[in-house]
């Protein structure tokens, strides 16, 4: 999975767009993705458990009662209707593989799985059709599906509604991982995994949500390219790489870091599969060192590729070895005094680093 | 359904009273806890007390019950310690779950109450799986398990339906039809508006019941327990029923449903029914029900108090419990 | 079921009667390719051609229909090309998959034809998916999907019948009750012993029909894809139909199954059926139905030699289509 | 996830215990082992598709009509009763879950899912409830099912038959996950995991179905520990990891090497989870290379996990960057000219072999 030339041009460097640029939170920015996105294409439609809400009661007075779990998709309704923004039953294997029929058929789907850990009810339909179509078909069948989902820890919401498990998407050959890192990059992967033809999951994590934080936002559409990492901080001494809610971490690491004299370079993955090998291999060929910084179970993980592809493709240049920064082999603990020692925080990453260092 | 309540004796009735009450006032409680930000993601249970009260009236430790994301009423019901339930919700190490499950996750093996679940429809398999253990054993125990309006058109439901059926499983089915999931109101969600009448497709009785009435779930309750201890197999119970505060927390219901309709729920509350009902057939004194109210508000307080002073669990248990055996 | 087979014209019926007999006849030499190791993991369905030839009379190119791992019926009656169909099962470049697929996943798109799926159930929500591009796209496409018996016992089905029902999407659920899931009888499998009987859980119509009676399916067919072109919703058709063979080629039914079971659906046969009703009612003439017959042997053979003498996918195919941009 | 003291002993080295050994076929021995495991505890059950046959025809004469969809359970049900051999229907989401369910009130269920992949329509069943109950409820509840499951390409089951995502499984804390390479290490293994107080999931080749070779079996029951590679082959100059089917294709190569005038060490990974990490890296640590052969997806993986434990924790030990021969990031073909391209092959690990010796 080489990245191709045009992803190797850092889109950054492109710089935004336009200059109508706005601080809006993560929320704001998704919601006008999605909104750009309905509007440039008809067959864009969405679904999913109260993504408006109050279905069925427009005559009553009642409508978009929800907006969406997380308001993703408030306000969305008025503009577009209950044919387009498709409020569903709890049935998730019902409308994911509804949405991959769809996609098959000449729509575009965006489909909201509430929290990424309800996989478990509809794995069939995105690992055995919407991964599998356009392969088992001989390529003649396109699946523009579109998934979004929450991931994270840090709502005390426990086990089973806590889970950042990109890492079972990603394994499976056919499936996009995306993973916005802040409202920046949540407008542009929206609206890239929407245009795209391939079935694409974003992760958003919770703690994201509110976030104002970053770049600011372009009032016109545009894509951050699927596929592609984003360095987002340069430094000579160590890489550290974050996914979405861990690339915030990675930056206040650095910051700490650059306090007691280290230069670190922080590299936005952005994307789980396919994998940006090479900004990687550049920025560790570069530093000499890595701490791989990811909130997902440390098992058969996007951590250990990336440890792995550094530790077989730049043997040659590493001063230390890898370093991964992951939770520890255990399952999301409820309480208010366990739940923090989950969670890869800035302390663990500045220790880390300050290691690999020595 | 006939009325049998006159066949009801006092001590169930005060039981069915006091478990109601109890009910509700832990989840005021438990809501001042969450308002003052000790706890996240609660789902109140208040004005649904009835269902799981008019049901675990004829359970035993020793039978099974399972729950869902909204399961307070139904662990109380089945007996859960209240201090180990409320030291639960605030993340304690005195926990039923030692803090590690919270509020819906909430499971008490040795009551019989094998767990809430927070995936919709995730526990209707595993109430099958104890139903089996039961008949592979030999023993009569039987397993309950509730779920919403919106966990109806879980595939679980239908397959878990089926299984029971061909293998005449001790299994009670309880959706609690609330009207809503989430925002998602029943009649929008559920195709032919009843859930009773899905049973029939798979050959098994589907009861609707009214499950503001204590009493009309005890006596359904009563034909599906002892159908299923008989051997006779499972049983689909829809009760009709309300929950009166949002979904969780932050939620107002008024964006979705109107004052009308809460209002009319709330004139039916079920422990007001029942109260009332004791009060006039004279089955017992305003006296004597205030002072199961005030019993269950010491109660309460003493679980609040319990569960406020109870330490937190230590650092190490994060990854203890992944595995029995390592 | 009124018999309207009166009312059936000539091309109509001789094109079931070809169709019929094509699948038969390319089952049978696809057992041949089998057997002699050009592909392995092949399900036979000979014994149930009526059912979807019944129900594809009435459907277009633009109409969906979508399959399981027994579906080279399925396939032929949509209209897949058999050249494409055969080197497919033998895994050419050639095939309707690029000889990605095989046997349990052919799909040809332009006839409509979304692709057989070898996952039980799977392929049943996807079908709704189908429905609702029609819908939001405003033309009166509809979706077809058949099933077996045993994957009526997946909670797919009916999450796809309660969203189909209240979307009111055009959907035909077909399941060919073939009264074997592998080995596993239907009688212990479903309980209630109908699948038709369920639809009425989720306000849709349920149709129990003869699978072995292509006039009856046609007949079936027909109201239903009706009701879906018009916007009235969906319908479950459940077939009850028998194959003739073991599940795949190393299956020896009759451990399961008796002889006389077997024989008294043989003497039903639906291509003996279809062509005693056409001589009976003199639509055509014995050499007319032989032509077809021979026409049918031709075309069979044709496609396995195309499939035979076409070539293997190069090998840098094995990491192509995984997807569309990288 | 440290090995612990009685895991690392190494269990081939106490050898068989006894002397009443044959050769097994693989199906033998497995089916010997669910055997001896149900004479043993009355509270095994075993629950599956067809794992009987013709259920309900007792009294036609029909019985047993299948043994099992890969006969791994023939002739059970004449022995233990419809009551534990019990049919399902079509109902993985049902029956898995009621083993879940059966497990945590007390009977041991050892559940056939047919094919790894349908996974996906039990996945909430495996990943919420038996991964997560244990801890989820502060320890008190025990969750002893086993799952057993085919994977596997090589019989042109094309992409939804043929899957080896043990690595998705592994993922999830809580789980447990085996992969026998020969008869022996089956009948072991089946033992172990059956009496395991986890869930554990067996993963069973279908190459390996009618397989003889390896050490013979022993008739008693006996326990393959779970969590503890072997050391199949001791060697001097590389290190070859395999997993199931891999381990065969790796003693191959070993066998083709030695030609080359090369020693090699083969070790059988044989659990997937936990990992045996100390074995691993004992064995790269004297050979100071390592070649890791797995036939599951490669993004995520399980390899991914052994690449990255030794660039991690053997770093100063090696001779050359870790080096992985897995499939390419695609679905499994059908055609019969394109599946042997997918699956690991001797020549293949002989090729990478030999390049880490240059
Ligand atoms: C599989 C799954 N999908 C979605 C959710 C999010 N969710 C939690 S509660 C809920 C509504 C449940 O409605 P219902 O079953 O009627 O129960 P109620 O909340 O009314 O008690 C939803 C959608 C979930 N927890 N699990
Ligand atoms: C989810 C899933 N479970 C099990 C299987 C294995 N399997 C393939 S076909 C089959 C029987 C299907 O029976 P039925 O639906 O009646 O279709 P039929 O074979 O009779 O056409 C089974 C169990 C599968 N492919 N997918
Ligand atoms: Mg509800
Ligand atoms: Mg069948």
């Amino acid at each position: 999975m080489k990245p191709d030339v045009l992803k190797k041009q850092a889109w950054k460097s492109q710089g935004p767009p336009s200059d109508k640029t706005r601080k809006l939170t993560f929320i704001q920015a998704v919601n006008e993705a999605i909104r750009q996105a309905m509007r440039e294409d008809p067959t864009v439609i969405v679904m999913g458990e109260d993504i408006a809400g109050a279905p069925g009661r427009e005559e009553q007075g009642f409508i978009d009662a929800w907006g969406g779990p997380t308001r993703l998709t408030k306000g969305l309704i008025q503009e577009f209707g209950p044919e387009r923004i498709r409020d569903t039953p709890i049935s998730e294997a019902g409308f994911v593989g509804a949405g991959v029929g769809a996609a098959a058929t000449g729509l575009r789907p965006l489909v909201d799985l509430m929290y990424a850990g309800f996989f478990g009810v509809c794995a069939d339909q995105i690992t055995n059709n919407a991964a599998k179509m356009h392969y088992m078909f001989g390529g003649k069948v396109n699946v523009p599906l579109t998934i979004m989902t929450n991931i994270g820890a840090g709502a005390n919401s426990a086990a089973q509604h806590s889970e950042t498990i990109y890492s079972v998407f990603a394994h499976y050959p056919g499936l996009k991982c995306v993973v916005p890192s802040d409202p920046y990059t949540a407008k542009g992967l929206f609206i890239s995994a929407i245009r795209d033809n391939d079935p694409v999951i974003i992760f958003n994590h919770k703690l994201l949500m509110g976030m104002r934080a970053g770049p600011e936002v372009p009032e016109e559409p545009y894509e951050v390219p699927i596929g592609k990492a984003n360095v987002v901080q340069e430094g000579a001494d160590v890489t550290l790489t974050g996914v979405g809610y861990t690339t915030q971490i990675c930056i206040e690491a650095a910051a700490e870091l650059s306090q007691q004299g280290y230069s670190a370079e922080v590299v936005d993955l952005l994307t789980v599969s396919p994998m940006d090998e090479e900004t990687v291999l550049e920025s560790v060929k570069k530093t000499r060192r890595i701490v791989i910084v990811d909130e997902d179970y440390p098992r058969c993980s996007f951590a250990s590729d990336v440890s792995a592809l550094v530790a077989e493709q730049a043997f040659d240049y590493l001063d230390a070895p890898p370093c991964r920064v992951t939770p520890p082999h255990t399952l999301v603990p409820y309480s208010l005094a366990l739940e923090p020692l989950f969670i890869p925080t800035v302390e663990r990453v500045v220790a880390a680093a300050t290691e690999v260092l020595q | 359904m006939a009325n049998t309540s006159a066949t009801l004796d006092k001590k169930t009735l005060l039981w069915m009273y006091e478990t109601m009450v109890v009910i509700r006032k832990f989840e005021e409680s438990s809501k001042r806890e969450a308002d003052a930000g000790k706890l996240r993601g609660m789902h109140s249970s208040i004005g649904q007390e009835a269902v799981p009260t008019g049901i675990s009236a004829h359970l035993r430790d020793d039978d099974y019950a399972l729950g869902t994301h909204r399961s307070h009423h139904h662990c109380i019901a089945k007996g859960v310690d209240l201090n180990e339930m409320m030291a639960e919700l605030l993340g304690k190490a005195t926990g039923t779950n030692k803090g590690k499950g919270g509020t819906m996750h909430i499971a008490d093996i040795n009551k019989g109450m094998l767990g809430a679940n927070g995936v919709v429809g995730s526990n209707i398999p595993v109430a099958v799986g104890a139903a089996l253990s039961a008949k592979v054993k030999g023993n009569d125990s039987v397993s309950v398990v509730y779920f919403g309006d919106g966990a109806a058109n879980q595939g679980s439901l239908h397959e878990a339906m089926n299984l029971a059926s061909i293998w005449k499983l001790p299994v009670i089915f309880v959706c609690e039809n609330n009207r809503y999931a989430e925002s998602t109101p029943f009649e929008y969600s559920v195709a032919g508006e009843s859930v009773a009448k899905r049973a029939e497709g798979y050959a098994m009785p589907g009861v609707e019941a009214d499950g503001q009435s204590v009493l009309e779930m005890w006596e359904v309750g009563k034909e599906a327990i002892r159908r299923a201890r008989a051997g006779e197999g499972p049983t689909l119970i829809e009760a009709m029923t309300y929950r009166y505060h949002g979904h969780f927390g932050a939620d107002d219901p008024l964006n979705y449903r109107t004052q009308e309709e809460e209002d009319y729920y709330e004139a039916r509350d079920c422990v007001e029914q029942l109260k009332n009902h004791i009060l006039d057939t004279g089955k017992a004194t305003e006296e004597e029900l205030a002072s199961l109210d005030e019993k269950a508000g010491v109660s309460v307080s003493a679980a609040t108090k319990f569960a406020d002073e109870s330490p937190f669990p230590l650092p190490e248990e994060l990854t203890t419990d992944v595995y029995v055996n390592v």
